[in-house]
């Protein structure tokens, strides 16, 4: 996914913007406070699946042979499917599947990126050489082309699938935290901290990181989105979640055959996707514009 | 110039090298052993025997590095499981209509993305730059797999307003059959003179092109109106409008061209990621591309096919950055005298 | 009086970055509006060139042109006087070229946008950058291939090319070294006495304004404290911050 | 070696094969006539000719273009349940059923231009059983052939079977010109440049390997049915992997036939203008193989109690029809009234119960593997699931391609077996014999029989049934009946159900009759076209 830098919207060029009201930006900024409304309902959607959905079951192994693909009706908002199950369940407990990978995928990518971002950031040197050209490498996949390539070679299912896309998003965290890492460790404070014998530890836990974590919470907000398309694009292939569970990219690839003749099994789970990605892009994009207008993210 | 473009090259061919050795590595990593993978599930012992001497497993680890480099380099990526061809033989005849997908959907993304961006930097934050920001957020976070199935069943097979899939219509294979030049089908009907079939040719590119288009378009405009607001400030800006020129050449030309440098920068980025935004989208169009090739891979467990894809849209991507270099060094004079 | 500012209110919403109640440029004049940097000077040139509405910023009072009031006018108007009628410098002269066009494109473009054929303009722009002593062949270079004070002998060319008859010098000597500076002067103080020109010098350099301008105009916070004759001010400032500025500039003599 | 034919399969994605549709090493036939009514497109969805060209060891898709280039000395047309004359024009066998005499049709020619006398057949009977592909075991019986006249062919078998109805097989049974390469030279090798050698209506235009349009057959003039009266004069295969399409090509025109696509696109198709729909059943049946060595019979019989076998009928909507022990209907050793399986959990969870497993008991954890790609399987997979779980069986769920799930079924390592394999089956000559012989019979290393069931009883009656069918029929039919009393007591394969065929097409033809005999073959030149 390749997130866009922003310059903030009306931006004057000689006025300085005085300190930003919630209240304020919200008004000034309808994407984001779109953005922020609707991924807090997916997480709650997730979160209260049980509640919401009219037959939980429908979301496990459970079938009803009998009613099968019938169209969208008081009694299935969002119709059957090919085994009976009721969609609008399993699409509520779907909010649970790829947001799900998105954090794990994001976890284990800022866990790999960086202490190794640190490292070539801090140290620098030869270290800093050997990082980033194997970066360079792992960067010169696209992100889909990789996990797609290492997930149709591991046995498909949600851990494979997990394991792959970590594969290829951990490389721009290092870039990322290595840029602010070797900025702050140029410093001059820096160099003082170190004459006045501070360990290296309280310099990287008190100094480097800290600055690290805006520009980071920027891009792993930025990058939900990214994961949750790329999840859903590699189980449409059949590479990530098996049946019978409730994945969005499975369920559009178990109904791409029904599609013409019964046109709600694609449908509704292809907007899950679409809402959701649409929703935390939003979010991140807003996140971006307040935090840290300057950063120019490519991937 | 040169001295600028041979740097790029050399370390392109750096990157290449990386990427082989890379695709080494899964390739070896990965569970099960990479001779039976390469000589077929149903392969007898002595096939894997064979395949496992080819590829050196017995020997050091350099020498099989080396003799997996050599055979990348000489045209042996290994044979494809489910078509009994080698790998690099269905690489070549399926990647032309796959490329021919991506361009034109580049296109299609570029004529969208620019004007849009424009639109959205001349008036920041209003509706229009609002509508034209959420646009470009949503062409981003399409899943374009839907996308496709959505356009399909509206357009192809509702509306009937184009086809529904293949890459020209069938009967004209018997009325003006189409002769191979250059193997990306428009171009070909084109050279030949065949108007109908050029026309059937892309009115089938339509549907997809535009689908694939999606992601790159909403990139393009977000691109071109950022970077228009970085500059819109800068001096020259006020003087080229003290000057008397109107906002449509200080917009659509000075700030433009000043963006297009970081925009292509996106561009090469954006080939890349789209080049595989096609594989969930041509077994949909029955695009006889390298997607279709890929996902037939993916339900055979090919491993050479897999790998083989994976290296040749690698190393596309590789040049697909060199050209926007070159590209770039021709369009920005500070680059070019560095 | 070629131009003539009369009660100019700029604002930023609420807030208010320029009053001026009265400031006048005639013909073959030179008047310099001296002041710190932030207050509001370079506001006051987009203002004249109505230009303050790309910054976001609103005008109010009256801006006239040979007694034709500018304010109110339609952007096509508007656009027809800039360059032709009022043309403008800037401080940084590398940073008023764009980087990726010809040093000449621009003026070419813009001389083709007020009516002239190609080679009309083309003839036009060579004269004048003879007349700046640049060679035209410059024109086809590219701006980082040009130094700081060429360039700002080019833009001067521009406006000369335009024939504009006020021309608005947003410190175009700030960032240039004393010789380069000096040329730059001589090249004003001819466009003045060989095409009659009326220049509006702003600068917070008062020993600059001092050897250059006429009469000059003290600017304080967005207003003007005190204006009158260049040597009637220098030597007896009425307002309490003229005479602070003048403290903090080294001795001045005052050339003939 | 049994092919594998997926056959009610609506390719998904995951099986979209590779479909170089028209792409760029296309050169279409040089004569390029206007479409006209004169060509039958028949819309398959998985590439034809996958096995190569030769008429002796294809067993793969490529029966529906061989059918049609090649022919077999006898027919067996199951409307009549008779076997017709086609290269041999009368046969008869001796008392104990151990010599067979075919009387050739005269002036035949093959393709090649040679005549069709007994030598000929005898040499291409001899190479298919040298080659052992494809179904050659169906000449298993023969001990010698001889050709006393240029017309006159006897068989001297080694046992007494039924070779007039083994001779109508759907594989290898093809007379083909073994001299077709010239003396000396490699018939194989000649075959597979592509050429054809048979004595069929059409024979081979043009063979486009991967491409959508992958073969084109034209009129045989010589061929010794003459071509008086409304015949097609070209035959086109053209592979289009998604039914979505395939549907929308019927509809304007560019199709005339389309072999496969899902229930719910085909009835949807009802009442279109223009189109007609055949439903027929087929001699397909989907099958469970039990794993016997991992699951005890009390177990075996309780899963098969735990299948809702109407309510995965009714999930297909019309793609299935009910069985009723092994042997489908149309076939000698179908019977009605024999012991099957209903869906009664009740019965399942006492069963499981007294197994220490079911409800309330140890959790039972069992995997099984089915052909991906294949929708209708898919389905029954998940249905399986959702019973099973019911009865506290977690059925894990595994699709895998078919030569990748086939190695895993017959791997020497026992660990490697799956406990249910799900796979299709039906037979290559209309007689239950198949059934029996590849999935029942005692195997010493796994081939076919993948529920790994060893019952000497059992291969003694197998070997019994076959002789019986040529001497004696109603014994034959009877023994039959006592085999499938006994394979639903031990239930080694839960029977699911038998296939239908959902054939869609234009309705500007005639002549069309479906026969389970050759699955999926449309004999084109028997079909009528009225140009409407």
């Amino acid at each position: 996914m390749i997130e866009v830098p922003e310059a903030p919207a009306p931006a004057p060029v000689p006025v300085p913007v005085a300190g930003l009201r919630t209240r304020g930006w919200l008004r000034s900024n309808p994407l984001l406070a779109f953005g922020g409304a609707v991924s807090a309902l997916i997480v709650i959607v997730a979160v209260l699946a049980p509640l919401l959905a009219p037959d939980p079951g429908d979301a496990g192994s459970a079938t009803h042979p009998f009613d099968v693909l019938k169209a969208p009706s008081a009694q299935h908002w969002f119709g059957t499917d090919q085994v009976g199950r009721d969609v609008l369940s399993r699409v509520i407990y779907g909010a649970r599947i790829s947001p799900l990978v998105a954090l794990f995928v994001l976890l284990i990518a800022c866990a790999i990126g960086i202490p190794l971002g640190i490292a070539a950031g801090y140290f620098g040197g030869w270290l800093d050489d050997v990082i980033m050209r194997v970066t360079d490498i792992v960067l010169a996949f696209p992100a889909l082309l990789l996990a797609l390539a290492l997930a149709a070679l591991l046995p498909p299912s949600m851990t494979s699938l997990t394991i792959a896309i970590s594969a290829t998003w951990w490389p721009w965290y290092v870039r990322l935290i290595r840029g602010q890492a070797a900025s702050v460790a140029g410093r001059p404070y820096i160099e003082s901290c170190r004459a006045l014998g501070i360990s290296r530890r309280r310099i990287i836990f008190r100094h480097i990181l800290p600055n690290a974590i805006t520009p980071l919470i920027v891009q792993v907000s930025l990058d939900v989105g990214g994961v949750i398309l790329t999840a859903s694009a590699l189980s449409f292939l059949g590479l990530g979640a098996q049946d019978p569970t409730p994945d969005w990219g499975l369920m559009v690839s178990e109904g791409q055959t029904y599609f013409t003749t019964d046109w709600w099994v694609v449908t509704f789970p292809g907007l899950a996707i679409l809402i959701t990605a649409f929703a935390f892009n939003l979010l991140g994009d807003g996140l971006r514009d307040l935090l840290d207008p300057r950063r120019v993210i490519l991937r | 110039m040169t001295r600028y473009i041979a740097r790029r090259l050399a370390l392109a061919v750096v990157v290449v090298a990386g990427v082989v050795l890379l695709t080494f590595v899964i390739a070896h990593a990965v569970p099960g052993s990479p001779a039976a993978s390469w000589a077929g599930p149903h392969a007898s012992p002595a096939q894997v025997a064979a395949a496992a001497k080819y590829l050196g497993l017995d020997r050091p680890l350099p020498v099989q590095i080396a003799r997996y480099f050599a055979g990348i380099f000489t045209g042996n990526w290994g044979v494809s499981i489910h078509t009994h061809q080698s790998v690099l033989s269905n690489i070549a005849t399926a990647a032309p209509a796959s490329l021919e997908l991506v361009i034109a959907a580049l296109i299609i993304a570029l004529a969208v993305g620019v004007p849009a961006g424009l639109v959205s930097a001349r008036r920041p934050g209003r509706p229009a730059d609002q509508a034209i920001r959420a646009g470009s957020i949503l062409g981003v976070s399409m899943p374009i797999f839907w996308m496709a199935l959505i356009l399909q069943l509206v357009f192809a097979q509702r509306l009937h307003v184009l086809p529904v899939a293949g890459e020209y219509s069938s009967n004209l294979l018997f009325t003006n059959p189409l002769t191979k030049v250059t193997g990306f089908p428009v171009l070909d009907a084109l050279f030949t003179g065949n108007w109908p079939m050029l026309g059937s040719t892309l009115t089938h590119l339509i549907l997809p092109a535009v689908v694939v288009a999606a992601y790159p378009a909403g990139l393009i405009s977000r691109m071109v109106r950022a970077q228009i607001l970085d500059t819109v400030g800068e001096t020259h800006v006020q003087m080229a409008r003290a000057l008397g020129l109107p906002e449509r050449d200080v917009f659509g030309r000075y700030l433009m061209k000043l963006a297009w440098s970081p925009v292509s920068a996106a561009i090469a980025l954006v080939f890349g990621y789209s080049l595989v935004n096609t594989f969930l989208v041509e077994s949909i169009f029955d695009w006889p591309g390298l997607g279709s090739y890929a996902v037939a891979s993916i339900g055979t467990l090919d491993t050479p096919a897999i790998l083989g894809v994976t290296l040749f849209v690698a190393i596309a991507y590789v040049i697909a950055n060199l050209i926007v270099d070159i590209v770039q060094a021709v369009i920005d004079p500070r680059i070019r005298l560095r | 009086m070629r131009l003539e500012i009369t009660g100019l209110n700029v604002r930023f919403g609420a807030r208010s970055v320029v009053d001026v109640d009265h400031l006048g440029v005639d013909d073959a004049e030179i008047v310099g509006l001296a002041g710190e940097s932030g207050s509001g000077k370079s506001m006051t040139t987009l203002a004249v060139l109505g230009l303050a509405n790309t910054v976001g910023a609103t005008v109010a009072g009256s801006i006239k042109l040979e007694g034709r009031e500018l304010i109110g006018l339609p952007e096509k108007v508007l656009i027809g006087l800039r360059g032709s009628r009022i043309a403008a410098i800037f401080q940084s002269p590398s940073m008023a070229f764009n980087p990726v066009f010809r040093v000449g494109d621009v003026a070419l473009r813009a001389l083709r946008r007020h009516g002239l054929t190609g080679s009309e303009a083309t003839d036009r722009v060579d004269q004048a950058m003879r007349g700046v002593l640049l060679s035209p062949d410059l024109l086809r270079r590219y701006p980082s291939q040009l130094s700081g004070g060429q360039l700002q002998r080019v833009a001067i060319a521009l406006a000369v090319a335009l024939r504009a008859e006020v021309l608005l010098a947003d410190e175009p000597t700030s960032a240039l070294d004393v010789t380069v500076q000096a040329e730059v002067l001589e090249l004003l103080r001819e466009l003045r006495s060989r095409d009659g020109m009326s220049v509006l010098f702003i600068s917070h350099d008062l020993a600059v304004i001092a050897e250059l301008c006429d009469r000059v105009a003290v600017m304080q916070a967005g207003s003007i404290v005190e204006q009158g004759p260049t040597d009637q001010i220098m030597s007896a400032p009425q307002h309490p911050y003229t005479a602070d500025l003048l403290r903090s500039v080294p001795a001045i003599e005052r050339r003939a | 070696m049994k092919r594998h034919r997926a056959l009610p399969v609506a390719a998904g994605s995951a099986l979209a094969l590779i479909l170089a549709a028209c792409g760029g090493s296309y050169h279409a036939s040089t004569q390029s006539q206007p479409k006209s009514a004169q060509t039958f497109t028949y819309d398959t969805y998985t590439p034809v000719m996958v096995d190569g060209w030769d008429p002796a060891t294809e067993y793969s898709n490529g029966i529906i273009a061989m059918s049609l280039m090649y022919q077999t000395l006898t027919h067996y047309n199951s409307a009549t349940h008779q076997i017709q004359p086609e290269l041999a024009t009368s046969w008869s066998s001796s008392d104990n059923g151990l010599t067979w005499t075919f009387q050739l049709r005269h002036g035949v020619h093959f393709h090649t231009g040679r005549l069709l006398t007994a030598q000929a057949a005898q040499a291409a009977i001899l190479r298919t059983i040298k080659e052992n592909g494809g179904a050659a075991y169906i000449w298993g019986a023969v001990k010698t052939i001889d050709a006393p006249s240029q017309y006159t062919l006897v068989f001297h078998l080694k046992y007494a079977s039924p070779l007039d109805l083994e001779a109508s097989a759907d594989y290898s049974a093809y007379i083909y010109d073994t001299q077709a390469a010239g003396s000396g030279g490699n018939l194989t090798k000649w075959l597979n440049t592509p050429h054809d050698a048979g004595t069929g209506p059409y024979t081979l235009q043009t063979w486009n390997s991967g491409q959508e349009f992958e073969v084109i057959l034209k009129s045989y003039s010589g061929y010794w049915g003459g071509w008086s009266g409304a015949h097609y004069k070209r035959v086109v295969f053209r592979v289009v992997p998604q039914d979505t399409t395939a549907v929308q090509l019927l509809k304007s025109g560019q199709v005339s036939f389309i072999e496969q696509m899902s229930p719910t696109l085909w009835s949807s198709l009802k009442g279109t203008s223009g189109l007609k729909l055949v439903s027929a059943p087929s001699w397909q049946n989907l099958l469970g193989q039990l794993n016997t060595r991992a699951l005890s019979q009390p177990v075996r019989q309780a899963i098969s109690y735990g299948i809702d076998y109407k309510g995965m009928i009714a999930a297909l909507s019309g793609a299935a029809i009910a069985s009723s022990g092994i042997v489908p209907a149309g076939l000698l050793g179908h019977f009605t009234d024999l012991p099957n399986y209903s869906y009664d959990p009740a019965k399942a969870k006492s069963l499981l119960n007294a197994a220490g497993y079911g409800p309330g008991k140890k959790a039972m954890n069992l995997s099984l593997t089915y052909t991906q790609g294949d929708t209708n399987e898919s389905i029954v997979a998940t249905l399986m699931k959702s019973d099973l779980a019911k009865l506290n069986i977690n059925l894990s769920v595994q699709s895998l391609s078919w030569p990748t799930q086939w190695a895993k079924g017959k791997s020497s390592t026992a660990s490697q077996h799956q406990d249910i394999f799900m796979e299709y089956w039906w037979p290559d000559y209309a007689d239950p014999y198949s059934w029996f012989i590849n999935l029942l019979e005692t195997e010493k290393t796994p081939y076919f029989n993948l529920s790994y069931y060893s019952d000497p009883t059992l291969d003694g009656m197998i070997n019994k049934v076959e002789p019986l069918v040529a001497t004696d029929r109603t014994a034959a039919e009877q023994l039959y009946k006592e085999m499938q009393v006994r394979i639903l007591g031990t239930a080694p394969i839960l029977f699911l159900y038998n296939s239908n065929y959902q054939y869609a097409m234009q309705n500007n033809f005639t002549g069309l009759q479906v026969n389970p005999a050759y699955p999926n073959v449309v004999f084109v030149y028997d079909l009528k076209p009225t140009g409407s």
